[in-house]
């Protein structure tokens, strides 16, 4: 047999060699445009590096991460963040799959409250925190002039004033604005389920909740995956809307890790101490990401 | 349940009609076969029933009781899908499974009937596979096994067998036949094979372009076809068919075409019109005797083409131009072009209308054993 | 037949009907009454839009606030007046740098997802997570590096660097949105078209892609909007109108001495127009079926 | 392009000129009138205000910077120690100019003793009030006390004129608060010594007993409306010129638009005070400074500097023609001492202000001291903080003061 | 293109052997039909031939080239998917017609061999909708017609006519053979329908677990059958089995069974060993002959089941334990339990050895015609 793959022909790329060759583009602009501002990020965090005193720039190894253990700021605003990450993935979730469900139903209109769902998405952010503030303003604010209206207060009231008022309606705003890419993902991911298993599961005596726990959710799952990590990377770096609607307040009750980060880059351009705060970020969501993949990949991991 | 009656139903797809205004009652415990050529509208039939197809008129009854509006998966049926419809992502013994799960069996006893229905199916060693890794009669299988698995009122079983060999195919039959005994349901059933349909029915349905033609049993169907479609459809190779008219000769009434004259026995309808004489003389193949040497009534003939089947060789001759297949034991020594002489059972002719087929002389009853 | 009709026919409510539309109608108002204050306001004069109680409709109506944009002369007047005139420009900027960001991304994704939904290969897993590392570090941090490098390419305030930037930053999700959908073609539709003689590329062209159209609608979307409503990076890649973005240029309505919310409420009108066109364009391929009828078992 | 190296000419002289984007249209047409008279060409970009100081500081890092640029007084510091600018000592008519302005805005525009800037404009804080209200309510003179303020104020809302007669914008914001200074200031107290040592929970009393009154008038008397945790200037703007407050204490420069019938339901009715104080006696209040800079590393240095002059200085008539136009225009306030007296001025501001108390106020007016230090905005961040938990009665005035104390000493030995 | 060669072609999934160290060789322009029971490697032979799938060992030759690297779009082959693999974006007619755009054939002549292969297979109205609006059969049909309508080198069919009624099934049969006539090219048919595979190859490989069991023309299959199961496979029903030993009896050769004694003709293979002597006698049913009077030389038994076949009746007759399936003509008159008597062709009988099944003894060649 030895002697037959002498005049075999030129042989094909094995798998591997042919991933390598597909993925090389997308490696090749990633490498070429983020490895470097990556890489130096990463170096800058490892230094004493606030730009009012380039003079007192050096490189202090992890003391920055080091310092984070004590810092109270910090450590409230991974608190936050937390928080914020839960209930903010949590409703977007499943009022994403609750959109994304009816819009995979054929009804009159629904081409409409599909464009409509991606309206958030295509709002400025600044447009977006501007209008926020106006609608939630406790002076002239659309919501309380609405609410007065139905007649649910007597007057108008101060959203954002309370701690918890200022996280929820942040909250609020934030996953009316992360709503929609969840709503296309898990939708488009719904187109590829073939009827026919609906058909079949109901034959086989599965209500509408059975189909969809046995059939939606396993061809969900990796849509779903997408989306629980780049929501879970959204609602970290939630910025723009806190910002706009609370700067952080009132104390500290809405300041997010990522508010503090961009506190401190730019505002305080202390580049050193904003980088470690952007890797703990990173590495956070980087866990938490691993922790769903660990989670859902192999069960969604089938082919049709 | 039981009784399935489909009464006016009519399913049209953005104006094809694919059933037309169909009246259909399927008896408690029966055995009910659609058969009809691809296209017909018998998986459409079975989605109606199943209620995963809304008819567009007409309605359905479950015993008695409308269900229309019943979704699916209340309506107590239990389906083999054309095309598999396995979930992708269940392993095979998930796929088989499913439906108990949803009707809250215990687990054990699932685990227990879900291997019984493997075993009973030979893929006993498959069952932790995705139906990825299955080969086409795998598949089927599976498809087959998700449906007989579970208890229900109505069994829908849409070409089950198709992509199995003939073995298979044998052992299956006889499998679909006692679960069929034992669970005492009504089974719908639709296939190609017509060893298949005629052995395992109570009754056949043949269907053309969405409507029945005729609904009988299998002797019935085989031997006093309602009309030329249905005489030409069931029995393979199929009905040989010689266009002609009637005659008065001799005093008997003869059937006569250019090339054949067949003198007919017992019972023929009077023809009146010129119109009513033109008529179709149908024979079955086994019902036709060549002979080598010639034989008095008999016609003569050339061996035109010689196909053996196995145990029967399949010869077609000619005679004047006309076709006439016959099928006769092993084995046929005359070859090519040879003259053979052609008789047909005088018993076993059947005459069709010419204009619309409709039978107007069928054989009569035999009685087996 | 008649009888038939008279049948007694238990007729069930359509209780599904009506759930999906009242969901339908929630969803709609969830979605559209925040920025419908938007759009009221963009109608209204600056004292309307600020009254206690709100005006749902517009009392004093006018177009002012829109006009601008195109009459300069209305424009200096107002506050922010460089910006109005800016904004024509800068939906056009966003335009180009969306679509093209959006087109660059699934040409490069596409390739790289192929593999992962098809190929068996050593480090797929550990790839897959390393894109989405690139994606995780904040923008905060490799912001001013990757000012520095674009300025070092001669790229500032050109098309080109708002485009590369938002690939990178969407390609690896693109990677990952496209590889599921991807996964969900039947493997034998490209076996059929390698059988019919297309080598890979056709086979990706001519088959694999318009059976996947859902996806790569969902993923182009996905990076238009990425590029779309960007704000930070645009900020500081560009500084003219040859390349401002809708959002930079909306910014300038909000200033710490005055706030427009009125001109700033219809430039947020201007700036979802087209996207929102883009989408009742392309909804239909989003909700399409993918391989209905193509493979049996 | 326009980035082709540090300090970016473009080869032709022409001065690459950056601001913040307050009326950059106004501005555009400024400097088409001064290429026009000195033919100088003029690149200029605004810059969104939020994200201002950031963009420039990414300029300068990477070495496409303007060469000439507005500098924020709080950022002057930090772009210095950052050589992003350049001392104007001794250059053409500097010391002119630094001599004619209020000595609030001169000290403001100097670090470690050197003069980095022209101005661009000054405003001080005050105190505004609706004399409309306050005539309602039998209130015929403004408070020159705390005391005073929040017994007006009850009165106010025992009338039921207003429920909260006080509007404060005290919402966190990287902005700084000039309410808390000019309260501080009014009643003659400083958080800091001259040293930028934190004093205010140690020899000066001032902090804490402004912090009690506060916390006194949010949550007890309940005249500040407890929104303004939400609120930022322009909110607070909006509803004075809706008559919603009756007073709140802010830049003078808004009365403009708060007595612009256009645009305000109090028109005519809003009036300029000075900062109500502890004692109803001292007054004092707090001044910030905008300025033109010229970049350190820039290759037009001439072409540059004469833009400056144009902008911040003085014209061949003697005339501060650009200050002069931002007030004619817009009410930017001036740094000019003289520029009161022109007539045209005068008029001009009367429409909005007593002159008599507008000019007093910028007289008063000092900068903060600690604009010099490299942790002055965490710390002003960290006192926007501690004043919220103030408001809401969440922090008592001393444990306050004490935090903010402990604050300042952290970052500063953070940055030693 | 011509001759495919196989060369110890194995194909394993993870473990699972698919195909085993197959030798095979097409030769040119042969009409080679591939059986065997579900799930034995069949697809897998087609789509390694094909290129689809790469064989873990071993290699494939097309006109002694190897092609082991070869993509599937350069090998030059035709293959109808046993899954049909439409392409669901494209109307029938572009499925049709889409290898042909492939190969760059001018517009015109594209259009109008669609419309001749889809006259062909009855789907002319059917041109202008999707896959999904089809029945399985029109499905089937189209993936038919993807395969047939262009030019190939070879063509693997990979049962491309389950889900056909009888009636197309003839017709579609016809119509293959018609085009292997004609385009003079190697197929390869995968089918479960034994009279397709007995009426169209040249020589049929019948395959079990991944190995070929023989390879031989359909006459050779059916008479002589290699081992015993190729000889259970092929013909249905199947041929009826024995165990029982060889003995000499009065000069003669002699079967020996509890139940049965059968005296045999002809040469026999000497039998040595007491294993050898353990031996398997097979019958096909329609060899066997049943009288309802006692014959010299049958054997008593009592009738069991009696099913119909439409022209033939299916007769299982109990003789002490022993299930006999005879194939007799109709009418067949006796009812269960009446005593019959069964007769063996002598001259038909085979024989097997019991250990591993392969042949021993099989009835002389006949010359037919
Ligand atoms: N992807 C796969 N992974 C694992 N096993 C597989 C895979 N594909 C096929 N097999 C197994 O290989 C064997 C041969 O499969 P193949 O499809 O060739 O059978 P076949 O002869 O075509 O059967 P059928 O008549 O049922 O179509 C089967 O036992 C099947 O289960
Ligand atoms: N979704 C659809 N849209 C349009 N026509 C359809 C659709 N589904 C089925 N049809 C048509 O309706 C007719 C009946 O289809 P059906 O599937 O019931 O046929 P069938 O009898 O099961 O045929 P087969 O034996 O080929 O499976 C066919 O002509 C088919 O083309
Ligand atoms: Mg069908
Ligand atoms: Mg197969």
């Amino acid at each position: 047999m030895a002697a037959l793959t002498g005049f075999a022909e030129r042989r094909p790329l094995g798998d591997n060699a042919k991933a390598w060759a597909l993925n090389a583009p997308a490696m090749v602009v990633i490498a070429l445009l983020v490895a470097y501002p990556i890489g130096y990020s990463f170096y800058v965090s490892l230094q004493k590096n606030n730009l009012k005193r380039p003079r007192a720039k050096r490189f202090i190894g992890f003391d920055n991460y080091t310092s984070l253990l004590s810092d109270h700021a910090f450590l409230n605003a991974v608190k936050v963040s937390a928080l914020f990450v839960v209930v903010v993935l949590g409703l977007t979730v499943v009022l994403a799959l609750i959109l994304a469900l009816v819009l995979n139903e054929r009804f009159r209109g629904r081409g409409l409250l599909l464009s409509l769902a991606l309206l958030p998405w295509a709002m400025p952010g600044v447009v977006n925190g501007l209008m926020w503030r106006t609608i939630f303003d406790a002076k002239t604010g659309a919501l309380n002039g609405l609410l007065q209206q139905l007649g649910l207060i007597d007057s108008y009231h101060a959203w954002l004033t309370s701690g918890t008022g200022a996280f929820l309606f942040t909250a609020l705003a934030q996953v009316w604005n992360t709503l929609p890419f969840s709503v296309i993902i898990l939708l488009a991911g719904l187109s590829t389920i073939p009827s026919e298993l609906y058909d079949a599961a109901t034959v086989d005596r599965a209500g509408a909740w059975r189909r969809f726990t046995e059939v939606t959710v396993p061809w969900l799952l990796h849509p779903l995956l997408i989306v629980l990590i780049l929501e879970t990377m959204n609602a970290f770096r939630a910025f723009d809307t806190i910002y706009v609607l609370t700067g952080g307040g009132p104390g500290d009750a809405t300041t997010t890790i990522a508010l503090l980060d961009v506190q401190t880059v730019l505002t305080f351009t202390d580049f050193g101490l904003g980088s470690a705060y952007a890797w703990v970020i990173t590495a956070i969501t980087l866990l938490i990401s691993v922790g769903y993949i660990g989670l859902l990949y192999r069960k969604g991991n089938f082919e049709v | 349940m039981a009784e399935v009656r489909l009464e006016g139903v009519t399913k049209s797809f953005g104006g094809k009609v694919a059933v037309d205004n169909l009246n259909l009652t399927v008896e408690d415990q029966e055995f009910l076969t659609l058969v009809g050529p691809s296209g017909c509208g018998k998986s459409t039939t079975l989605r109606m029933i199943c209620g995963l197809e809304r008819a567009t008129e007409g309605h359905i009854f479950f015993d008695g009781k409308p269900v229309s509006w019943l979704p699916a998966n209340k309506r107590d049926v239990s389906m083999v899908f054309q095309s598999y419809a396995l979930y992708p992502h269940k392993t095979v013994r998930q796929n088989i499974g499913f439906a108990l799960k949803m009707m809250r069996v215990p687990k054990a006893t699932i685990s227990e009937q879900v291997l019984q229905a493997a075993r009973t199916l030979d893929i006993e060693d498959l069952l932790d596979r995705k139906p990825r890794e299955l080969s086409g009669g795998q598949r089927q299988r599976v498809a087959l096994g998700r449906a007989i698995v579970r208890d229900a009122g109505a069994y829908l079983l849409d070409e089950p067998l198709s992509n199995l060999d003939a073995q298979l195919r044998v052992l299956m039959r006889a499998e679909i036949k006692r679960l069929h005994v034992d669970v005492a349901r009504t089974f719908i059933y639709v296939t190609h094979d017509q060893v298949e349909a005629m052995t395992m029915s109570d009754r056949i349905a043949v269907m053309r372009d969405g409507v029945v033609q005729q609904c009988a049993t299998p002797e019935e169907i085989y031997e006093r076809p309602a009309n030329r479609f249905v005489a030409a459809f069931m029995g393979s190779p199929p009905m040989n068919f010689v266009t002609g008219e009637l005659a008065d000769a001799d005093g008997t009434r003869t059937f006569r075409s250019p090339a054949l004259t067949v003198p007919l026995t017992g019972p023929t309808p009077p023809a009146t019109s010129p119109d009513d004489r033109r008529v179709v003389l149908g024979i079955r193949p086994e019902d036709v005797t060549l002979s080598a040497a010639p034989v008095a009534g008999h016609h003569p003939g050339k061996v035109f083409v010689v196909e053996p089947l196995g145990p029967d060789v399949l010869v077609t001759v000619r005679i004047e131009g006309e076709l006439i297949k016959a099928r006769v034991p092993t084995p046929f020594r005359l070859g090519h072009d040879s003259t053979v002489y052609v008789g047909f059972n005088p018993n076993r002719l059947h005459l069709f209308a010419a204009a619309d087929g409709t039978a107007l002389h069928a054989p009569e009853r035999e009685e087996h054993s | 037949m008649s009888t038939v009709v008279n049948v007694p026919l238990r007729y069930r409510i359509p209780w599904k009907k009506i759930v999906l539309y009242l969901l339908a109608v929630g969803f709609a108002l969830y979605l559209v009454l925040p920025f419908y204050w938007i759009v009221a306001m963009s109608f209204m004069h600056e004292v309307d839009a600020i009254s206690v109680p709100p005006h749902w409709v517009p009392t004093h109506p006018t177009l002012e606030n829109y006009l601008g944009f195109v009459r300069p002369n209305t424009a200096q007047e107002l506050v922010g007046g460089r910006a109005v005139s800016e904004t024509p420009y800068s939906l056009r900027n966003s335009l180009v740098v969306a679509t093209a960001t959006a087109v660059l991304n699934l040409a490069l994704a596409t390739f790289a997802a192929y593999s992962f939904s098809r190929l068996k290969f050593r480090g797929s897993q550990v790839l897959l997570v390393l894109y989405l590392l690139t994606r995780m570090v904040p923008g905060i941090a490799i912001i001013i590096p990757f000012y520095l490098l674009m300025r070092s390419f001669g790229l500032l305030d050109t098309y080109l660097a708002l485009i590369l930037s938002y690939t990178t930053f969407a390609l690896p999700i693109t990677i990952w949105i496209l590889k599921d959908f991807f996964r969900s073609v039947p493997r034998e539709l490209e076996e059929a078209a390698r059988v019919d003689r297309c080598g890979w590329f056709r086979t990706m062209w001519t088959v694999f892609l318009p059976v996947a159209a859902p996806g790569l609608v969902a993923a182009a979307v996905f990076a238009f909007m990425t590029a779309w409503n960007e704000f930070m990076f645009a900020l500081f890649l560009t500084s003219t109108k040859a390349a401002k973005t809708i959002p930079v240029v909306a910014a300038n309505f909000a200033t710490d001495f005055n706030t427009q919310f009125t001109v700033m409420a219809a430039a947020g009108v201007l700036a979802v127009v087209p996207p929102l066109v883009l989408a009742l364009l392309f909804q239909r391929k989003l909700v399409q079926g993918m391989a209905a009828g193509s493979v049996k078992g | 392009s326009n980035d082709s190296s540090s300090g970016g000419g473009s080869g032709d002289g022409s001065v690459k000129f950056e601001g913040w984007d307050y009326e950059a249209a106004l501005v555009q047409q400024n400097l088409d009138r001064f290429t026009k008279t000195s033919n100088v060409k003029v690149n200029y970009t605004p810059i969104t205000s939020a994200q201002y100081v950031q963009k420039v500081v990414a300029e300068f890092t990477g070495g496409g910077g303007p060469d000439a640029l507005y500098v924020y007084d709080d950022s002057l510091a930090a772009w210095v120690e950052g050589d992003y600018l350049q001392p104007l000592d001794g250059m053409a008519g500097v010391d002119e100019v630094y001599d004619a302005i209020y000595p609030g805005n001169a000290q403001a525009m100097t670090y470690d003793g050197k003069r980095y800037g022209l101005p661009y404009y000054t405003d001080a804080t005050c105190l505004t009030y609706n004399a409309g209200i306050l005539a309602q309510a039998g209130i015929s003179k403004p408070p020159a006390s705390l005391e005073e303020l929040e017994a007006q104020a009850l009165k106010i809302k025992s009338a039921g004129l207003l429920e909260y007669p006080i509007g404060l914008p005290a919402q966190l914001s990287d902005t700084w608060w000039s309410w808390v200074w000019a309260l501080l200031f009014g009643s003659g107290g400083n958080m800091f010594d001259d040293q930028q040592n934190p004093i205010m929970n140690t020899s000066d009393t001032v902090t804490k007993d402004v912090f009690a009154w506060l916390q006194q008038a949010a949550t007890k008397s309940k005249v500040i409306d407890p929104a303004s945790l939400q609120l930022l200037p322009v909110p607070v703007d909006n509803a004075m010129k809706a008559n919603r407050y009756a007073y709140t204490i802010g830049a003078r420069y808004a009365s403009r638009d708060y007595n612009d019938p256009a645009k305000s339901k109090a028109a005519g009715k809003i009036r300029m005070g000075l900062v109500p104080s502890l004692d109803g006696k001292e007054h004092g209040t707090v001044s910030n400074t905008r300025m033109y800079g010229l970049a350190k590393d820039t290759e037009v240095k001439d072409n540059a500097f004469k833009l400056l002059t144009y902008l911040g200085g003085y014209d061949s008539d003697k005339q501060p023609y650009t200050a002069k136009f931002w007030f004619l225009q817009r009410g930017l306030g001036f740094a000019y001492k003289a520029m009161v007296n022109d007539p045209t001025i005068t008029a001009a501001l009367k429409k909005f202000a007593d002159p008599k108390v507008y000019t007093h106020l910028a007289e008063i007016a000092k900068p903060r001291n600690v604009l010099g230090v490299p942790w002055y905005t965490e710390f002003e961040t960290e006192m926007h903080k501690v004043v919220q938990g103030v408001l809401s009665n969440q922090t008592q005035p001393s444990a306050a003061v004490a935090s903010l104390a402990q604050s300042a000493e952290t970052l500063k030995k953070k940055y030693s």
